[in-house]
């Protein structure tokens, strides 16, 4: 049996769940052992480093990770292919992205033009006069973190300046950003300070759906109705409130879809060596990101919350 | 003479591979100040701390009125009667005099807020306090609410006595009680000792000091080595000798030999 | 008596007239700044107080009189709620000379099994919410019969547990979040104490905001006012001199522990309140900054000394500084640094005045 | 002398002929288990020693002997580098029964340095490299004065400083990483340390691992063979005694928190090695791990006793569990769960050799 | 009379409210051995800390051998030659018998192994260390490498006092050295103490115990409320009047009056 591995972020995280279990399921169908390893925090690079060594030292043939720290791991992923390994990585791309064998991932800058634009698209002429709230992952800003937030605001229309890195805009419309850790507690906190320096606030992105629900509660508390929520992940809580009402729309990714197809193309190289195809343009083969909304907006593509609860995740 | 309020027999206590108390026989009387002396380590305080539950002996028999007890924990002891002063004190510093005084048995408030919410009656601890203090004529405490710490070492060393005095009902056991008292503290300390007596309890009282080990007490234990090898009257023995048999440089005599 | 028993006899008959007065000084006035550090001295909760004070002041002024607005005060209390909680069960363990670091682990798991059990398995709430609070007991035993069974190092032991009700976290909540709506229909009860009491003037109280008071209040009640309280006090002082006095010391270690247990599911409960949702991420920094509450607060890691009001202001302190430097417009990033900075201030301000002798 | 001296002058008669023996006991034979803890409570490094081969033989023994593969022998020595080293710098502290929380971010922070410079701003690494290591010193240094001059307990002064140098670290670096083929081309000397030397059958050893081992040896006979090492010591154990003693109790804690800082920073340069990039992220939970191999050593967070022989058996102690268990397949969330058991029994097993008179 | 080589003038000390020297005067002469009682908290450990560097007096002056000092730390002290048994010791438990007795003034290797390396001279230490102890004939150590911690009270206290004895140059002072001993221990101290002031060296003595004070002391500084109120010959004072001036039940007479 060949050895495969699956290395995620970490372990609580539904996301990454929902990934090993898309994994597990695959690996067993076409006959593979899967090994899997998480980091104990989002950014443990020393754990993923680790696991890489483990799964070298155990002759894998290839292994699927989501990068915790995604140019740190570019040199321990070399070593990996350097032995012969095929490594795929999945949601979050290396930088610089062709240092693996193939990256499986959502366009995290796209999701958050597709959440920017039906924002913008929703308000109308409002979206001048927009107050948004930014409810961002980390001080330190990690990928996925100025990714989505700059893409959010090219979609919206907002100067981004640096495109990899937020805070340094001027435009008027911003309240602030807080971080929030992609939790329900973080969300919390950080709308109630982003509330106090602008009570008018009517446009919150989020991160992830969870920020985006302490968002929601800390704004129902405050009673502050009628702002426009919107979020990335596509997660079945999430999609359940885009359903309800409660967040805007959301850019759902398909984890387990990433999850299965590099169980796949690990599987395939291994028989023969093949390995697998990117889109040469995006440099990656885009899993897809599909707005979810029940109010959609002329020119966005979108999905209904019917559809986004039968292709959700967790 | 009169039967033996505590007694011990044949008790052994083993530290890794220091024999501290090694086959060691105790007796004490009805109202009797019984003197315990030895050498540094000869292990006086562990054949205390094996009658009062501090220490649980590995062998040997332990009678309180004639009744066979095993204590194992001070708590025990303490509920049979038993109160100590140990030479480290064991008292609370953060705490406060009265605090201390009650530590462990503290009363509660009468009525509901006592049975109920548990809730201490202080007032009643401190007047308690301050009284057995002030009967015991020991010392001038400003503040009962003082924490024990800011006490001096001879102030300290008053409130164990005080409290160890107040509360004894069969036994009082003190451990080197004016080590570090003054002329003046010690003198107080060994009056205490005889009006405790006078109430009708048993004391026994460990010391170095032989001078006011013969004053007070009306037999003494000699420990050597981990057992008991004379108990002596300070009126048949002198001084000189007592210190002789227990530093090993004379035999016990017959007849007081343990 | 033996004829030469003399020497102490013969020292002390030079005390038969001595003099029985209590050693008296002249004291020369102290210098203000003394007086005010001994003042302090003797009212050592004074001190998170004055300090929180002063914080307020300036900040006041410096977000000009925004910081002061009805609501903002409200915000810094509900914001403040959770880790107080917390506290307030390391207060007791601090106390007794441990510390626990499973704390949010504890309150995060006991969290997961109320809205787990209410929404997932239907279980009526008045069964899913007291096993909610089980389990934080549960948990607090299982810690204290480890710290007193296998006399380990609380460090160690939770350490250990720490690790582990963090997977147990994971495992049973199968890392999903239980919505908000979910609660909503099957146990609205369990979002209870996130509700807020409109007190005027744009001023709320939430209700778990009066829970902790509550609770604080009971606990500064037992700590005290009873017999257990002072054992607490006792053990963390000196263990050894508590268990000759006759205090049942691993009893009470395992009593301590369990409260705290259980003091950190009441927070599971009101965490739920306050998130909306049964979620079983963040609260990996809850332990720290709880610990942090307590020690602000000025009790002390060495044990035997503290009090649950000094971990109220030391809560207080941590929750004015980040909601005022917040206000103020600072970036989170040099918030980060303040507050390490504003730590490090105010323990030593709390240091130099109980430094009596200084 | 006085008429009246005559007390204790009669009472002493009697010593003339005292016996001048040593006491002395029959000591009959201890059962074997008691021999055995006797055995290892004279010499407390032989327990994680023994606790490690132990686990290195189950290991063999589940894995089907994977686990001895030399490759994976020599993956664990490589991952437990880094811990190592940090657990290096927190015995020593720890020793004086203070503690680090700033270990790992000292580390971060000091890589960092060295790596902006020497890339970014394209300083000879002649300069940059001393400049880095002196970053980590100096972060000791702060935290050392921190904790003499403003008598603060080192909890919360490394609380403090930990949140200041994580906020640096972020600024410092603008949350940027120094990717490898930048590292390769301006500074290859500070990447040195990942390089492996094979040894023969898949195994080989990395240089920063020798290093690791070079800087605990050194430790270890400062702190065994100098009289800083007994300094060190006689300060944890009682602090007071140590200054009563004549020792420089203010200066020696100032230089045991630099040179913590110092073999931080040379962590640091390890690390890049390690990673091959430079990255501001992670290394949040560092300070524990390394915490946790200290006390698993048998160093006691009272202070006065431990060894760096010790830690760095601790530290090989939680590797071997970790890649063991990953090894034979365990999932990582039981993985988790297991790992805080494991802390768990192996310092109650400690705990009861220790007692020796248990 | 010869000149004092020890001398303080108008020391005080305060410790919060507490007064614990109030403009005291000191005086030790060469070659003599000057005894200081006092009730408990008189001041006398805080008299000596000062002296000793321990605890930096708030006013008055300190001459040795007529030179004004001023110390911060004990080191300081200890560099002019004041060697010092503390009242608690102030040994570290888990340090050796050798590691003890030099600490703070270790060995190193002769050659490049001390200058550059550091390298302590153990063999030499604990050769020295083993000399000392049983030159002063004070204990049979079996192991001078064992933990102090290992040690009976009355062991250790051996240790302080042979630290002291063995690397005074100036003067010793010891703060009830006998306290916790035994009969046969505390006469073994009182031995040495003769025998440190044969080798030329002055010892300040500080007791409770009144029959060892007036035994071997040539000089009697009492202390009372924080400050000297006499100095008394013991040849012409009995111990009940010196024990009468110490508690205040009696003036000191013209003439002993500090
Ligand atoms: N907890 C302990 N652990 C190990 N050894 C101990 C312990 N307690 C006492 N010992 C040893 O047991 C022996 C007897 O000690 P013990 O304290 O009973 O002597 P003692 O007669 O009270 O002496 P002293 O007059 O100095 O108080 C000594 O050798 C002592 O070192
Ligand atoms: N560190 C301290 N902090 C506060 N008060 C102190 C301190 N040290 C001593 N004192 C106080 O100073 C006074 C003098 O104490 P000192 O120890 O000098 O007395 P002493 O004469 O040595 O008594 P003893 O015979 O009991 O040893 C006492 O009232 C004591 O409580
Ligand atoms: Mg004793
Ligand atoms: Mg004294």
């Amino acid at each position: 049996q060949d050895i495969v591995g699956l290395i995620t972020k970490t372990e609580g995280n539904p996301f990454f769940v929902k990934m090993r279990e898309g994994a597990e399921a695959k690996a067993k169908e076409l006959g593979l052992e899967l090994r899997t390893f998480a980091g104990d925090f989002d950014g443990d690079n020393e754990s993923q480093i680790a696991a890489i060594e483990s799964l070298i030292a155990a002759g894998a043939k290839g292994f699927a990770i989501v990068p915790s720290d995604s140019s740190a791991i570019v040199p321990t992923i070399q070593q990996a292919r350097d032995a012969g390994l095929l490594v795929i990585v999945l949601d979050t791309p290396l930088d610089p992205m062709d240092a693996a064998d193939a990256t499986f991932a959502t366009d995290n800058r796209q999701a958050g033009r597709l959440i920017g634009q039906w924002a913008a698209g929703t308000l109308g002429d409002k979206a001048a006069d927009a107050k948004i709230a930014f409810l961002d992952l980390a001080t330190n800003q990690p990928t996925v973190d100025y990714l989505r937030d700059q893409g959010f605001m090219e979609g919206f229309g907002i100067d981004v300046k640096d495109p990899n890195k937020y805070g340094d805009e001027d435009d008027a419309r911003i309240c602030g950003h807080e971080v929030t850790a992609g939790s329900e507690e973080g969300g919390v906190t950080a709308m109630e300070t982003l509330l106090q320096r602008c009570p008018d606030i009517n446009v919150v992105y989020a991160i992830n759906e969870p920020a985006a629900a302490g968002g929601y509660q800390a704004l129902q508390a405050a009673g502050v109705e009628n702002v426009l929520i919107v979020a990335v992940d596509g997660g079945c809580p999430g999609v359940q409130n885009v359903k309800d009402g409660i967040i805007g729309a959301t850019a759902q990714q398909y984890p387990l879809d990433m999850a299965s197809l590099a169980m796949e193309a690990i599987a395939k190289f291994a028989k023969d060596g093949t390995k697998p195809e990117v889109d040469p343009k995006l440099g990656f083969y885009d899993t897809g990101a599909r707005l979810v909304t029940d109010k959609p907006v002329a020119g966005v593509e979108s999905i209904d919350t019917a559809e986004g609860a039968k292709l959700c995740w967790g | 003479m009169s039967e033996p309020v505590l007694e011990a027999r044949g008790l052994t206590k083993r530290y890794g591979r220091v024999v501290a108390l090694d086959n060691a026989d105790f007796d004490l009387r009805e109202n009797e100040i019984l003197g315990v002396i030895g050498d540094n380590g000869a292990g006086k305080s562990t054949l205390i701390k094996a009658l009062c539950g501090a220490v649980v002996p590995d062998g040997g028999e332990i009678r309180l009125g004639g009744k066979t007890v095993s204590f194992r924990s001070p708590l025990e002891a303490r509920l049979a009667g038993i109160e100590t002063v140990y030479q480290d004190l064991a008292l609370s510093p953060a705490l406060s005099i009265a605090d201390n005084m009650f530590l462990g048995r503290e009363l509660r408030k009468p009525g509901i807020m006592g049975s109920v919410f548990r809730g201490l009656d202080r007032t009643k601890m401190q007047k308690i306090a301050r009284e057995k203090l002030s009967e015991l004529g020991l010392m001038t405490i400003q503040n009962i609410n003082q924490a024990v710490e800011t006490l001096s070492g001879g102030q300290r060393q008053g409130v164990a006595v005080a409290r160890a005095a107040a509360f004894g009902s069969r036994v009082v056991i003190m451990d080197e009680p004016t080590a570090a008292l003054g002329v003046k503290e010690s003198r107080r300390v060994l009056e205490l000792m005889l009006d405790v007596k006078r109430r009708g309890l048993p004391i026994v009282l460990i010391s170095h000091n032989m001078p006011h080990v013969f004053e007070v007490a009306d037999r003494i234990h000699i420990h050597r080595l981990g057992k008991r090898i004379a108990v002596i009257n300070p009126r048949d023995f002198s001084m000189s000798d007592a210190v002789a048999i227990m530093t090993g440089a004379m035999k016990p005599p017959a007849g007081v030999e343990a | 008596m033996s004829d030469d028993a003399t020497g102490s006899a013969t020292a002390e008959r030079g005390l038969g007239n001595a003099s029985h007065g209590v050693a008296s000084f002249d004291e020369d006035a102290p210098s203000p700044l003394r007086r005010i550090q001994q003042f302090f001295h003797q009212n050592p909760t004074a001190i998170p107080a004055i300090i929180l004070i002063v914080a307020v002041v300036i900040f006041a002024f410096v977000t000009g009189g925004k910081f002061f607005g009805a609501l903002n005060l409200s915000l810094i209390l509900a914001q403040v709620t959770l880790i107080a909680l917390l506290g307030t069960a390391q207060t007791l363990v601090i106390i007794t000379a441990g510390i626990d670091l499973s704390v949010g682990a504890i309150m995060v798991l006991s969290s997961i099994i109320m809205g787990k059990l209410a929404v997932d398995y239907q279980v009526p709430v008045v069964l899913a919410f007291p096993i909610g609070l089980l389990t934080g007991l549960l948990c607090g035993l299982a810690n204290g019969i480890l710290v007193t069974a296998l006399k380990l190092p609380p460090f160690i032991v939770t350490l250990g547990t720490w690790s582990i009700y963090g997977a147990l976290i994971t495992l049973v909540s199968n890392a999903a979040t239980i919505r908000s709506q979910a609660l909503d229909q099957f146990a609205p009860f369990l979002k209870s104490m996130g509700a807020r009491i409109p007190v005027g003037g744009g001023a709320f109280l939430m209700y778990g905001s009066i829970l902790m008071i509550a609770v604080a209040a009971l606990v500064w009640y037992m700590l005290s006012r009873t017999a257990f309280g002072r054992h607490v006090y006792a053990i963390g002082d000196d263990s050894n001199a508590a268990r000759l006095s006759g205090i049942q010391v691993n009893h009470t270690l395992v009593g301590v522990y369990a409260i705290a247990g259980l003091l950190c599911g009441i927070a599971g409960w009101v965490l739920i309140g306050r998130v909306g949702a049964v979620s079983p991420l963040g609260n990996q920094t809850a332990n720290l900054d709880a610990i942090t509450a307590v020690v602000i607060g000025g009790t002390s890691l060495f044990g035997g000394r503290g009090s649950i009001v000094g971990t109220l202001f030391g809560a207080l302190i941590v929750g004015v500084f980040d909601s005022g430097l917040s206000l103020t417009g600072v970036d989170p990033l040099w918030r980060q640094l303040t507050v390490g900075a504003l730590i490090i201030i105010a323990v030593a301000i709390d240091q130099w005045i109980r430094r009596v002798s200084a």
